[in-house]
């Protein structure tokens, strides 16, 4: 039976509960389901590597982010999560994966990238979304800047070497 | 033609998100990564981060792969999204 | 910062929107959030564990399931997963953890149970889901029985020693 | 006065959800599942079975733990919700 993969890049936001509507509708054969959901945080993730410094405003306060702009490239950014899925789809057995990521500016709270996926096993679906969502962090062409203030011309978001060491699990 | 393509902090330092190049005389990435160096001390530095990553025709690839004429080369740096 | 840790047994059916939305509400610190949710199957899982004579019916189609009776003991199911969602807790650094069981009477395709987590770190929030269901497998006191016709006994489900193994790597 | 409670299938095989029992000369789990074995042959084959699980006071325990007057005792077969 061919996985059902649907894979969506868009600007505009989404809502998580009609996603998981759209992995259970007419879906009978799948008794587990799994979404991995991420949000903007409201300040800088600096802040939780361990150089807390670095993320201090002038006011000792953690400095906040209000805006991320999400940057991807057109037409690779669809493939690459196409292929992705594709991977995870020939690991296990799973009967539908969707994966939504949007791009442009996005505030704190927002969803930013959305990873669901069905299987008759529950680890199967577990797994699969954390290594959907592991290959999505180290192999799309997506990137985050953070905007503090209006007219700040941000600050790119650093790739993280722990993204790359999750890879290796795989 | 070789379409070039930059994003992110890439695009920002060279100020431009791609351009196009005569395909003739550039057979590998690495050739094509020197040739657009040498358009000045910015393209020399933002071209030598030995993080740049490049996708050939929107794939992820290598710096030794062969290219010709009509391909779209994407240099960016290491992606961050999720 | 405590664990803000919500478990409800109920009868009644859930919105996994709804309980994404509780996850997220005026959480602004944890950029991951995941879940999993169970649903009823339309046929018998013993079809799926390598016997599949033992769910042929006579005229060799999959033994269907219409509904799907879950027992519970009232008063300590809660706590179970009270106590299953504290055990996480202690494990990850988690925000919010969520856990929602039904029992009585489900038809296919309803939802049984919800787990969402969320955290700082992706990794951590599904390890988190992963580790509640497989406690809940096997340490939370539910029983499901299938019933196949109106007026059908049932038949009780077994135990899985896959769901006892599973707790082992934790 | 102990409260027993059954479960599931043991609930059905002995047709009822529960009783009380005499806590006087009952120390253990062990020794309220003999006890409640004597009543016939259908509590002696539920009860003798090997999976059988057991709460007290609404915590999984084990057959060996102690009991004493007021405590509720859930003998039940391995869970299986989810």
């Amino acid at each position: 039976m061919a996985v059902d993969i649907s894979v969506s890049v868009q600007a505009e936001g989404f809502d998580p509960g009609v996603e998981y509507s759209r992995l259970r509708n007419e879906n009978y054969s799948d008794g587990a389901t799994s979404m991995f959901v991420g949000n903007v945080r409201d300040f800088s993730p600096t802040a939780l590597l361990g150089f807390p410094e670095a993320s201090l405003d002038e006011t000792g306060g953690r400095q906040s982010v209000t805006v991320l702009e999400l940057e991807h490239y057109p037409g690779m950014a669809e493939s690459a999560l196409t292929d992705i899925a594709r991977q995870a789809a020939a690991r296990w057995p799973l009967g539908r994966v969707r994966i939504v990521h949007r791009y442009g500016p996005l505030n704190a709270g927002e969803e930013i990238v959305f990873v669901g996926a069905t299987s008759t096993h529950r680890q199967d679906s577990l797994d699969a979304c954390a290594f959907i969502m592991d290959f999505l962090k180290s192999r799309a062409p997506f990137w985050k800047k953070e905007v503090g203030e209006p007219g700040d011309l941000g600050t790119w978001v650093e790739a993280r070497s722990s993204d790359e060491k999750a890879l290796k699990k795989w | 033609m070789i379409k070039v393509l930059f994003f992110a902090s890439l695009r920002e330092q060279l100020q431009r998100d791609g351009l196009e190049i005569e395909a003739a005389g550039l057979t590998s990435v690495t050739q094509l990564r020197s040739k657009l160096a040498e358009q000045g001390a910015t393209w020399q530095s933002a071209l030598s981060n030995e993080q740049l990553q490049v996708a050939l025709n929107q794939k992820l690839s290598t710096m030794d792969a062969a290219i010709q004429d009509g391909d779209e080369v994407a240099f960016f740096p290491p992606v961050t999204g999720g």
